[in-house]
């Protein structure tokens, strides 16, 4: 029975932590935040390429590390606490997609040069109708005359300026499922947005675009089912980013309240501090459970899954802003400074806790799991 | 009891609303209302003079410095009457004052310690915003813990020499003058050897650094002082009696019922966008948990205009001011916190999106909102420092020993 | 411009406060608890009866004192803070009943007697049905050649043992009002009920009861206003009863804190005590100028009066219950041992803070009349 | 990351499934199971004879004592034995120990710090619910600060003569012995002058007086001790050195795992009760507040869990245990709390009707459950004790001078 990082992932998470300390400090980001939207440097992306992070849940004939979901999400930890820009995260979870597709064409075409850094790919699910969740998609594709055509408004898609291709959760005959886009073809329209931390997004709007392959990812049989995966993994992706961002906002109150000195001793001593951190300790060791439970679910393809993914993002969303919200208040003036990094993780963390889903939609979710499911008291 | 006004209030109100319609009237932005009140005054050159024209057109018609004596420019004006005009000048909001600091801080300091002189020289300056104030209270090592200022002063036979550093001064870039702390005995007891000064920003050796805050706006600043000459009539009150002056300093608010009915306009906005934006078919206000943090927050906003309502009384009846102050500032503070953090939770999945993007919600206020009510809870004493405040003196708990 | 208790009102709150904590100390609730139901003392009884408390507002020419629902509530804080078992506080809802009815023939016949402590009287609104409030009353009242005859059930009924008459919210084919019944009438079955508090309280069967006057109280005309107002005061002089609840936690509390010692120094310099006592502080403050406020609008027929009393018991069952935890777990062991009164307080603020609307009925009451009647931002 | 139990584990998993099925079976009330063992046992006249049959028969078994070495009558059973029997014991419901403060408490203490005279003399008698051990920690003016403890003992050439008092002992009117801290050297630091001794609680001079407590329920005793005599050979550890010992007997907890199973089947109740309540036309379970609470009390027990298996998962690789333990007893603490708060909210307006009233729900047990959770969070260390353990131990905060 083995519950934790393996040695493997262990080293992973090191290697990760140290190089974006090193060549991503918290000043870059900040500078950024000007920049809007946030790109980049390309030296540190290419860095991040030539690791092969992108590849990381690819298999090795794709060019990837053949790591599992659990794998992914220890770099995506990372990025959170890091504050690192895209397009990492929404590139991996693109391989992640094309990988899982099973679609030969596909695979060899595109993931590959997507590994590489060569194709930027990115996925498309939210809209603007203010529902959460692949069965709320409104985005139709339909098939013509002359192909499948694709229309509807997709928001708040990662990179949706910088993507060559862009993956689109859209409604087909066979179901809710994944097709794939040139962002170049007719009837796409992109408009550049950004969000509160500076991230690039973009609203893109198809008017009877063409798609690309012709066809929905993973066919018939399987478009629905990897849809309703990828929706799963990103979510746990991005709580594994909130569960980077908490831990960086403690450690650095952590620190700030072990040194400075108000009335005669380090603020850290006062209860008002000191429990107010031990409390936000506590629902990170809490969030990382479910992290963890979360992502061995998704990796033993457990039944279960859906519902402790929901458990992490609710849990982590709530505890990464908190952790935020916490650090601003107890750093006092200087939290405040737009020099000091604490609201970095404050914009971060309220921006992944919206996406995919808030809390209350995750525990809905959860209910929702409960009424079908769940029979209480389990006797032997 | 008895929550009528007087008939002379509500003439007084009558007045003041006739007055605001023609000056402010119902939708006018500030801009334009700033703008008309210059053309009036027909000042010009002044880059502020915009800014200026306000306050003046305000005092010109006897609605700034109310509770001051007439004789420095002051109204002399009731208790109610007061209220009246904060209330009606949040109903119809009425442009904030560049002179805020020097109406609601230290013209109040020194009208009640200020020698004749100051009172002279400073409050119908103020008034007509003529002069425009800092405050240099907080130092890098003095936060939440005021009294342990290290920014010091020698004292010769012309005054004061001043070195040190000043932070989170707001305003400092504009300020004409600035009120400061400083260490006047650094053999006393830490409390006990603070002078309260007033310094004129143009005098050689200040410099102003601006800091960028976190929410992207400038309204913070550095100040350094390196040897700075300050004459002994710029002291107010006793040398090293500066420390209860700067509590009362911190004490001279605006009434809270001011502050209700902007709460009550915020409350007003989210229940307007929470019946706006869809969730699918329905909208937002459709979510009983979203009505009831709603409904809660109507709560909570009684509560502090009703709260308001008894201190008020008490101050008419001539009784000491009770809980109320303390209370309501802790109180009010954390309750518009909560109220931006629910105006998140109901943009929903739009509540990423930034200011000028496609489908941003209300043009982005809510984010701005946000970080103001998060700072707003560490400016002017952390919600931690007023909890200490009500145990120790309104509970009546022991103090203890390290503050 | 007064909003604060007048002399009478100040006088009145002293005298009662001394009153019971000499009369009525915490160890007499506490042996009530094991006597179950809780009655009270008949010297003690008499005393609240010759001080005229039940008629505190009623009209003079009634026998009353002629005060108003701020009076009322006066009296209704202090029987919290000294946790004052019935029937005081349903005789006193009973009487203002009667004399708002306006029925001259039962004003005559039935308050001289009530506020005198002759006759037992009190009110029977919630049913077994889950809901709260008038518009939710199940009970009905027919007319027949026999008279009008009730029919329903109803539970907590304050001292339905005890009492010899009931006003009962029924549905009528005048709208829901009260009616009353005589106890012993033919078709009432009363069984003992009690609450968590020990306060005696009944479940009332009603088959085909005869109605005692043969009509609605207040007539047809008024006898929908009629209970909506009683509804409210009663609400309201629940809410008072939790503010005085609350602050006897908090005082006990604050003295126990300010006295016990742990590491050195009294419990009280620590901030995980002081803060919290500090934020119930704040919330008493508040809920009291709640309180305030509902009276007043009661009190001046303000069209806004119903609004604000839910804000008042929304707020104080929260604050009441709030601040009789935190006793608990401030006192540690000592609070939880029974000869130490904090658990009486806890026992009354939980049943209050349930009975006739929790505090997420209240706010829904709020929400209501949000949709109705609030028009945002006010305007010149 | 891998969560299987190995086959070895499964087997003796599938062996107690089938001991508990025979000897506890489905559905089995705590009362005749007890009752069953009894008559399994065929001993009697004892007033206990029934509660202490059942942890014999669970013993003669061989799953009590698992951790403990075989020599005294232990198992020495592996850790994922242990926590596969804390599971499936939690799972059937299988009625509470007698001899619990033994088995977890001083049984594991002894192991750990007693001489071996003591170890053969008290274990194999833990083991068989043949003592029945009590707590002497707690002191009327030692309570969250357990070191500032008088109960103090003189040292002669037999042992020691012991006088002061004991409070909110659990069970000490049932036990046999007593394991009890005492104050040894008045003048060393407050920490370094206690010793942990072993008392016979039919010694002369020993009184227990019973405490009620909130709920009603007499589950707490003051004992007094007058001129006790301990013999030498009942200290545990060193002279003046039970401090540490005792911080480690707090620390021997079962694993929170059979407490997740626990709070899952609150969570079924919760679930059931609200699905059955009805508010008019609706059930409570409707409402998308109740249905929130209850899924946010879903997320933090699978959170518990998960915690749980982070912890055992380092304890079986050897390493030192993380922050786990610390960090779940406080968060099942609150947890625990807020379901008994929320089912409170679930009965609505029946929440005031007391136990054998008509129309009380549950036969009242959400009302007795509510005072046990809040009383759990005070017993062995208080909440705010366990977050000044964590902010101290685990975050690495500066320890403030006063405890």
């Amino acid at each position: 029975m083995e519950f934790n990082l393996s040695e493997e992932q262990e080293a992973l998470h090191e290697m990760a932590r140290d190089f974006l300390s090193e060549r991503w400090p918290l000043d870059r980001s900040r500078e950024l935040l000007d920049a809007r939207p946030a790109v980049i440097d390309e030296d540190v992306w290419q860095e991040i390429v030539e690791m092969g992070w992108l590849g990381v849940a690819a298999s090795e004939e794709a060019g990837g590390i053949g790591g599992d979901v659990m794998t992914a999400a220890v770099l995506c930890e990372e990025a959170g606490r890091g504050v690192l820009p895209g397009p990492f995260e929404s590139s991996l979870i693109a391989a992640i997609a094309i990988e899982r597709s099973g679609d030969q064409a596909l695979c060899k075409e595109l993931l590959p040069d997507l590994i590489a850094g060569k194709t930027r790919v990115s996925v498309a699910i939210e809209e603007p109708g203010g529902l959460y969740g692949p069965e709320t998609v409104a985005t139709e594709a339909r098939e013509t005359a002359e192909g499948w055509l694709l229309s509807g408004t997709k928001i708040l898609v990662p990179e949706g300026n910088e993507a060559e291709k862009l993956l689109v959760a859209a409604r087909t005959p066979n179901g809710v499922g994944l097709v794939c886009v040139a962002a170049d073809a007719e009837g796409v329209t992109i408009h550049r947005m950004d969000r509160m931390d500076a991230q690039s997004c973009a609203e893109v709007v198809f008017a009877n675009a063409k798609i690309d392959a012709g066809t929905v990812l993973g066919g018939a049989d399987r478009a629905q089912t990897l849809l309703r995966e990828i929706y799963d993994i990103w979510t746990v992706l991005l709580a594994a980013d909130l569960l980077g961002s908490a831990e960086a906002s403690l450690d650095l109150t952590r620190q700030y309240a072990s040194e400075r000195v108000q009335f005669g001793r380090p603020i850290g001593t006062f209860q008002a501090v000191s429990h107010r951190l031990a409390d936000i300790l506590v629902n990170v060791e809490i969030g990382r459970s479910l992290l963890y439970g979360a992502c061995l679910a998704l990796d033993e393809g457990n039944d279960n899954a859906a519902p402790l993914v929901s458990a992490a993002k609710a849990s982590l969303s709530e505890t990464a802003v908190a952790a935020a919200e916490t650090a601003l208040q107890i750093h006092g003036g200087v939290g405040f400074s737009w020099e000091y990094g604490v609201h970095l993780h404050l914009r971060r963390s309220r921006c992944n806790a919206a996406l995919l889903g808030d809390a209350d939609h995750h525990r809905d979710r959860i209910a929702a799991h409960m009424d079908e499911s769940w029979v209480a008291p389990v006797k032997a | 009891m008895d929550l009528n006004f007087s008939t002379a209030d509500e003439e007084y109100r009558q007045r003041l609303r006739t007055w605001l319609k023609e000056n402010v009237g119902g939708g006018g932005s500030a801009n334009a209302v700033m703008k008309k009140a210059e053309e009036d005054s027909g000042s010009a050159k002044d880059p502020l003079a915009g800014a200026r024209a306000w306050p003046r057109k305000l005092h010109d018609a006897g609605y700034v410095g109310l509770p001051w004596p007439k004789e420095y420019g002051g109204q002399d004006a009731s208790f109610t009457e007061q209220v009246i005009c904060a209330e009606e000048m949040a109903r119809v909001r009425t442009p904030p004052l560049i002179n805020t600091i020097g109406l609601s801080i230290i013209g109040p300091t020194l009208v009640q310690h200020g020698t004749e002189e100051q009172k002279k020289r400073f409050l119908p300056r103020i008034l007509r915003a003529d002069d425009l104030w800092c405050q240099g209270f907080s130092e890098p090592e003095a936060g939440s813990d005021l009294a342990s200022l290290r920014c010091r002063a020698e004292i010769d036979a012309e005054g004061f020499v001043v070195n040190g550093q000043k932070v989170w001064t707001s305003l400092a870039f504009l300020s004409d003058w600035m009120f400061l702390l400083v260490r006047t005995d650094p053999d006393a007891p830490k409390r006990e050897g603070i002078s309260y000064l007033l310094l004129d920003m143009k005098t050689p050796g200040v410099s102003v650094r601006p800091l960028r805050n976190a929410a992207g706006g400038q309204h913070f600043n550095e100040v350094f002082l390196d040897d700075v000459r300050i004459p002994r009539e710029n002291l107010v009150g006793e040398l090293n009696g500066g420390w209860p002056i700067a509590r009362s300093s911190l004490d001279h608010e605006r009434s809270g019922l001011s502050g209700v009915i902007a709460l009550e306009e915020t409350l007003g906005r989210l229940w307007r966008m929470a019946g706006q934006l869809k969730r699918g078919a329905k909208d937002a206000l459709e979510d009983p948990s979203t009505r009831r943090a709603l409904a809660q927050h109507w709560i909570e906003i009684e509560g502090l205009r009703h709260l308001g309502y008894r201190t008020l009384s008490d101050q008419i009846a001539g009784k000491p001011p009770g809980a109320g102050s303390s209370v309501g500032k802790l109180f009010a503070s954390e309750l518009r916190q909560e109220m931006t953090r629910t105006a998140l939770r109901i943009e929903g999945p739009l509540g990423p999106v930034a200011k000028r993007s496609p489908h941003v919600v209300d043009r982005g206020r809510w984010h701005a909102a946000y970080f103001d009510a998060l700072a707003h809870s560490i400016g002017g004493g952390t919600s931690e420092i007023m909890r200490n405040v009500i145990a120790e003196k309104v509970l009546g708990l022991p103090r203890s020993q390290d503050d």
